[in-house]
């Protein structure tokens, strides 16, 4: 039974007091205080660059701060490493993806603390079975031996997460969990967080949706520019509120938009195959067939594992050898056989995994940003630079990405911030058609707004778009169709304002799975 | 100025025309004590004579040679005692000493031109293996399988050596050379090498290595084999541990060069070439001794007894 | 199947199987002298030397790093045994001479290995050094300091200790095959059934992921450096052994044999994959390669042209039989 | 400084710049032959063949590769020059010999570094074989091959045109230098200001991130040890020259100065960082570290502990200097 927060204090157990932490041409962090409550779930709310992660870093122990303290349990504390975070029972999962994707399921949640036996080997049976234990309880049954980079982001989201539960922590910080999560995952998570609070734990959590707060939050935390805004019960705030708070500005007013009437078909997809790389009973795609029109905005929804990334990668020339079926842009018919060929014919896609897939890390934002059109910012057989800038400086600005400068790595961004680099990067190559794989993963209310409102436009100029999110609400809004994908097979399609988040689910939910009565 | 080798000046080494100057050695390699002991003592010789002296490492590398000969030029040598890396690689280099003023006194290895090296006293492998090719008839007899291992490849000791010695057994017909592999001078070579040799052909009777190095592989992988009494081994150079392996019967012969002798002369060359002469015998053969089991009494590593 | 397993066998490592198989197929038709059990014995007395190299080499590559030291290594930890057994150092500071028994040689040998090795290890982990350079700069270093040892000179004639371990044979092995062969084991369970191991594995898969699952890398990295110094020391004693002599210029250009093989094993210089059971079937393929050879009697120019051509056609195999890896 | 970042100069390159600079300055105090124009030419003429295998090696280790075969296909190259200059090749069958110019002969030589090159992309990028096997596969062909060619005699005696290009100067540089800085200038633009320099940096970030903006990474890579071929093939006519004959020992272990330069001047071997403008400092602090240590007289055994350590030295600093990169 936990107190509101307003009423006799109990000692914060992890307390960050007037942090301060700067980057090469950043302060990320301006004198900020936090405080994480046993028992309870801070939320911790801000645009993309905010100083979010960076403060879960500090206190978790992976950056010393320049300034300023933390305090565990009212002490002063300084972790010079994770192990000595997590030693404290402090345990944080980081926004990024950290997996060894050499290594096994159980290798990677035992990393660092394998269990041993007498004579100092690792005891493998209980590590696998303690492994397929842990899986379970995130709603995923899979093989712990399976290497990890085998696996879907999604799964690998999950292991991270059921890596850090495996510490039973007294503070746990989950920098935007639920990402790259789907339904399912997210409820089991968010069963596991009750049970955690009943437990004592002190949560931390980051966010960019605002749906999930209602569920979980006890407070909340707002940052702006590496500075708190303000901490309150959940319950006192409205969301309108809320998002003044995060922007500094009225909330962007979302517009209902009206169904549109049919167009020509910019995108025919007809059956659509892809052999699976592994011997597998079911194609991962099998005979999809989908229409995308001219200034239409298709968005394509289905669970973790339906293949809705496969889709768009087929689209987009990756599985060319295991790939079989047709597909017509702009009526031109061709057969993807390679990401050159699709750009060329008009064809842009923004990957899922920013990361491996969307970026190159080492490179700045202004080369990332012009990587895929580079042909057109040649003068006289050389790349101008005036050119490349401008270009550059067009999509900074367009796309409102937080950069101390173009020549800052990628690397250095925040994760929302990168994601806007990847959406610059292919809108960049003015595309006719547009894939976008989950583009508004973790990134920031304001800029999703953004994000739809320029898919909006994108569709307006006449480009046709089709869209793989795991929201609901944000299926429901962007969509002027809507497509349901359920093990490699579209289930269901439904118009604008047809359908409701249940029958989303209903149709995504693989057909061995127990139906609800509607 | 005197004539070489004359016993009392170079006694008392004292410069002739007292002019004293800076001397370069440069020497092909010395990870091999062979030519450690020829740069050495043509250094000690130098300096003996009131020089200052240097010492140079090509790495059996030209190109590295050719920077030696770069860099020695700019910082104003007097003379080069030069132990070339290869008979045609360096011979542009030497030119360009030549034409720099700078007289080139040749070691052991003959470079291919008369007209660029101020003098070369050399060391007749050649000949020496022709001597070695006589007495592995007279050893291993008229008849019989043998092998050979070879220096490194593109190296021209390794083909004078093996032509010199093929000069002569080749007149055989009943001696049959069954193998015939690279060892690179490498002791580790060798014995590998000899190893799978010895699996192939079981019943040879000699082998004849380009070097001593190898000869001492050879045995060791003869010896492990249990065949040191059917197997004879020849080596070439006079290594210390090649005399002493004689001494124990493990070698049949070596070939000894003298590279103290060689050394001391070219530095004294040098000497006198600082002193004003200039009439040198183009070229100075040093002749190579066979060193077998009767006579191995006699020699010391790289030299007989004085 | 199983067994291997144990030692931690992949398709990988099967494909490179079939290439030696293959390898050993038509070396056996194509020459008697070949499959003979003699030849047998001095294949594995051949690979010795490179195995216990590639062990090392094979901790450090799975980290994702690369050593180039372990040839000049060999070389000083060769020399520093021979040296040591064969004549005592003076302390005039005490007035007597330092002794070594034959086992006191060897240890101090292996011992100079493994400082080398911790040197590499602090340069790449304590001042970031990229390995390829730190080691570069120990190959430069322990061949200089071999020579200032021995005077450019062979040290031979080492005693029956160091004859024994060159050229004895127990149960019908070469001691050195089961000295070796020990050490492959002994590290095959290290890198699969220890805490060490998988380290070595994580540290190369994600050094970042790593570090935040509290693994101590630097600490792993220093000791896979060390291991692998330790390691090309016992080479250096072996192959001192063997030839009887500690030799200057031994191991020159090793480390690219080593590389080859833990590479033609399955490794990725990317760090990561790779395993002791690969390093071993590769050094069995450059070793047979070699030995088959010269068997055929194929002149050392056309051996050179071949040797290359088999390694790639080996590795070109390997990899299109299974492309998930490349 | 503009004009240094025009050759794409940044954190790093400034670093080894002082390094260079440091060792300068203590020779030039320590030596007074060391700041001579004529050894100022020397050290030229010196690093010209290393900078120009270090160039092609920038870009292969720009993608994440490595090419071990610069210097056999050095090697070969310049025996093949000097071949075909030296004397025609009879073509019975067309009952006349094929005669070739200076010029003719040169191309020729280049033609086969390129064509080794090329083999070597063809390994990477259609067998998916490793770069490190790929390359050392070709070390090892190509210097049989130079065997072959030359039958393991030098070929010499080489004319005017070699001599000019060996050891002619021009407005009081090496022609060496000018036809390497040339290359030097023209691959730092290359590099930096066109789409396959660009590519080359892309793809050794991230393959997978290049593909998917339409980067041919087989057609990259390809490209790049071609060039990496041909420019070997480039410094092997430049070292026949210099010596005046093709000889089959050229070469061996170039490689390794060659990646060390790269290294030394801010490159890394896991691909997308490294400038052209830093390998010309890591051949100059090489370069000028040999000649100094020779002018020092300092005995040859000490050049190579203390080449090692200063090696170590400059590139700690560099990196402790700019962390980020390690
Ligand atoms: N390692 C780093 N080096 C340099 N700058 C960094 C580094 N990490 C973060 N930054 C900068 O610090 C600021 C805060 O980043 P942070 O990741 O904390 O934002 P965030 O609130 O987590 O944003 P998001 O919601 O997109 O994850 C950003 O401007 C980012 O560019
Ligand atoms: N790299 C991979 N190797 C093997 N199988 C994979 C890989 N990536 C995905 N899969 C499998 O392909 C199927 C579809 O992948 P994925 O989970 O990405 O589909 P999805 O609908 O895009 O889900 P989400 O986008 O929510 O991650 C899943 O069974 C997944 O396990
Ligand atoms: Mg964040
Ligand atoms: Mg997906």
């Amino acid at each position: 039974m936990s107190l509101p927060a307003c009423t006799a204090e109990p000692v914060p157990v992890l307390e960050a007091r007037g942090v301060v932490k700067t980057f090469p041409g950043v302060r990320a962090l301006d004198g900020v205080d936090l405080r994480l409550r046993a028992g309870r779930l801070n939320a911790l709310m801000g645009e993309n660059g905010a100083g979010k992660s960076t403060l879960m870093k500090v206190m978790a122990g992976v950056h010393p701060p320049d300034a300023g303290e933390v305090l565990l349990d009212g002490a002063p504390v300084n972790f010079r490493n994770t192990r000595e975070a997590q030693a404290a029972g402090v345990a944080i999962i980081h926004q990024e993806l950290n997996l060894a994707d050499n290594l096994s399921v159980a290798e990677n949640l035992f990393l660092g603390r394998e269990p041993t036996g007498p004579l100092g080997f690792i005891n493998r049976s209980r590590m696998r079975d303690e492994a397929r234990r842990l899986m379970r309880r995130m709603g995923v049954d899979i093989d712990p031996d399976t290497r990890v980079g085998r696996l879907s982001v999604a799964t690998q989201q999950v292991v991270e997460i059921a890596k850090a539960l495996a510490l039973d922590a007294r503070v746990l910080i989950l920098d935007e969990p639920t990402s790259a999560l789907t339904a399912r995952e997210t409820d089991a998570l968010f069963e596991r967080i009750a049970q955690l609070k009943s437990e004592g734990v002190a949560l931390a959590y980051i966010t960019h949706r605002f749906e999930e707060l209602e569920r979980i939050a006890d407070d909340v935390t707002v940052f702006r520019d590496g500075r708190l805004v303000g901490e309150r019960p959940y319950p006192e705030l409205s969301r309108d509120e809320l998002v003044r708070m995060m922007i500094g500005r009225e909330a962007p007013s979302q517009a209902p938009v009206a169904p549109k009437p049919r167009a020509d078909a910019m995108l025919v997809v007809r059956g659509l195959t892809l052999a699976s790389s592994a011997p597998a009973p079911r194609p991962l795609l099998d005979g999809v067939s989908l229409e995308v029109g001219r200034g239409e905005v298709v968005a394509l929804f289905g669970l973790m594992g339906a293949g809705r990334t496969e889709l768009l990668e087929a689209l987009f020339g990756l599985h060319a050898k295991r790939t079989t079926g047709e597909v017509i842009v702009d009526g031109r018919r061709l057969t993807p056989r390679s990401p050159r060929q699709m750009l060329r014919s008009g064809v842009g896609l923004a990957p899922e995994d920013r990361k491996a897939a969307g970026l190159v890390l080492g490179l700045s934002v202004e080369e990332n940003l012009t990587m895929a059109t580079l042909r057109r910012l040649q003068r006289g057989g050389l790349l101008s630079r005036r050119a490349q800038h401008d270009c550059a400086n067009r999509y900074v600005e367009r796309m409102r990405i937080k950069t101390p400068s173009l020549a800052a790595r990628v690397r250095n961004l925040s994760g929302g911030n990168q994601q806007k680099v990847v959406l610059g990067k292919v809108l960049a190559t003015d595309p006719k058609v547009l894939l976008l794989d989950e583009p508004t993963r973790g990134i920031d209310v304001g800029a999703k707004q953004e994000v739809y409102a320029l898919v909006r436009e994108l569709a307006a100029e006449g480009r046709a778009v089709l869209v793989v999110s795991s929201e609901a609400p944000e299926v429901l809004m962007l969509g002027d169709r809507i497509l349901v994908m359920s093990e490699g097979r579209l289930t269901a399609e439904f118009g604008r304002g047809e359908a409701s988040e249940h029958h989303l689910i209903e149709a995504a939910l693989p057909s061995d799975h127990p139906r609800e009565a509607a | 100025g005197s004539s070489p080798g004359e016993p009392e000046r170079s006694a008392a080494g004292a410069a002739s025309g007292d002019k004293t100057g800076k001397i370069a050695v440069v020497v092909s390699t010395l990870n091999n004590p062979w030519f450690v002991v020829l740069a050495d003592t043509a250094k000690a010789r130098a300096e003996q004579l009131g020089h200052q002296a240097t010492i140079f490492d090509s790495q059996n590398d030209p190109a590295t040679e050719a920077s030696h000969f770069d860099n020695l030029l700019a910082s104003g040598y007097d003379a080069v005692l030069f132990n070339a890396t290869d008979s045609d690689g360096s011979v542009a280099s030497v030119r360009k000493a030549r034409e720099a003023g700078v007289p080139v006194f040749c070691i052991d290895r003959e470079i291919n031109a008369d007209d660029a090296a101020a003098a070369q006293i050399l060391s007749d492998n050649y000949a020496g293996c022709v001597e070695l090719g006589q007495y592995f008839v007279e050893t291993v007899g008229e008849r019989g399988k043998y092998a050979e291992l070879l220096g490194l490849l593109g190296d021209n000791n390794t083909t004078n050596r093996s032509d010199g010695f093929h000069s002569v057994v080749d007149r055989y017909e009943g001696l049959e050379m069954v193998a015939q592999q690279s060892a690179a001078f490498d002791r580790t070579k060798a014995m590998e090498v000899t190893e799978s040799v010895l699996q192939a052909n079981g019943d040879i009777v000699a082998i004849f290595c380009g070097n001593d190095a190898m000869a001492m592989g050879a045995y060791q992988a003869i010896a492990s084999a249990g065949k040191q009494d059917q197997i004879k081994v020849f080596g070439f150079d006079g290594a210390a541990d090649a005399i002493q392996a004689i001494r124990d019967g493990k070698l049949a012969a070596t070939a000894m060069q003298f590279p103290k002798k060689m050394a001391r002369q070219a530095a004294e060359y040098a000497d006198e070439w600082i002193g004003g002469r200039r009439d040198f015998p183009q070229k100075t053969p040093v002749e190579v001794e066979l060193v077998t089991q009767e006579n191995v009494e006699d020699y010391v590593a790289y030299g007989a007894k004085e | 199947m199983t067994a291997l397993r144990g030692l931690g066998v992949h398709a990988a490592q099967l494909q490179s199987l079939t290439a030696l198989a293959v390898l050993v197929v038509v070396l056996s038709v194509s020459t008697e002298s070949f499959m003979s059990v003699e030849n047998g014995v001095n294949v594995l007395r051949q690979i010795s030397v490179n195995l216990c190299l590639s062990i090392g080499m094979t901790l450090v590559i799975l980290t994702g790093g690369i050593d180039l030291s372990v040839g000049s290594v060999l070389a000083l930890a060769g020399a520093v045994a021979a040296g040591l057994v064969k004549e005592a150092i003076p302390l005039p500071a005490l007035g007597y001479a330092l002794e070594f028994t034959a086992a006191g040689a060897i240890v101090a040998g292996v011992a100079v290995g493994l400082a080398c090795g911790a040197f590499n290890g602090a340069m790449v982990t304590l001042f970031g050094l990229p390995p390829f350079v730190a080691t570069l700069g120990m190959l430069s270093i322990a061949r200089g300091l071999t020579l200032l040892w021995t005077g450019a000179r062979p040290i031979t004639g080492l005693g029956e200790v160091f004859e024994t371990i060159g050229s004895g044979v127990w149960l019908g092995l070469p001691v050195m095959a089961w000295v070796v062969g020990g050490l492959a084991v002994l590290f095959a369970v290290v890198t699969r059934r220890t805490r060490f191991g998988r380290h070595l594995y994580a540290v190369g898969g994600s050094e970042r992921a790593a570090a935040l699952s509290g693994v101590r890398v630097g600490f792993v990295k220093l000791w896979a450096y060390t291991l692998s110094g330790a390691l090309a020391g016992v080479a250096g004693v072996l192959l001192a052994a063997r030839l009887d002599s500690g030799t200057p210029q031994a191991g020159i250009a090793f480390e690219l044999d080593s590389i080859a093989a833990v590479v033609i094993g399955g490794a990725s210089l990317a760090g990561g994959r790779g395993t002791i059971f690969g390093a071993v079937i590769g050094c069995l393929i450059i070793g047979v390669l070699n030995n088959g050879l010269v068997l055929l009697g194929v002149s050392s120019v056309w051996q050179q042209v071949i040797k290359g051509v088999v390694i790639l056609a080996a590795v070109a195999i390997d990899r299109a039989a299974n492309r998930e890896r490349c």
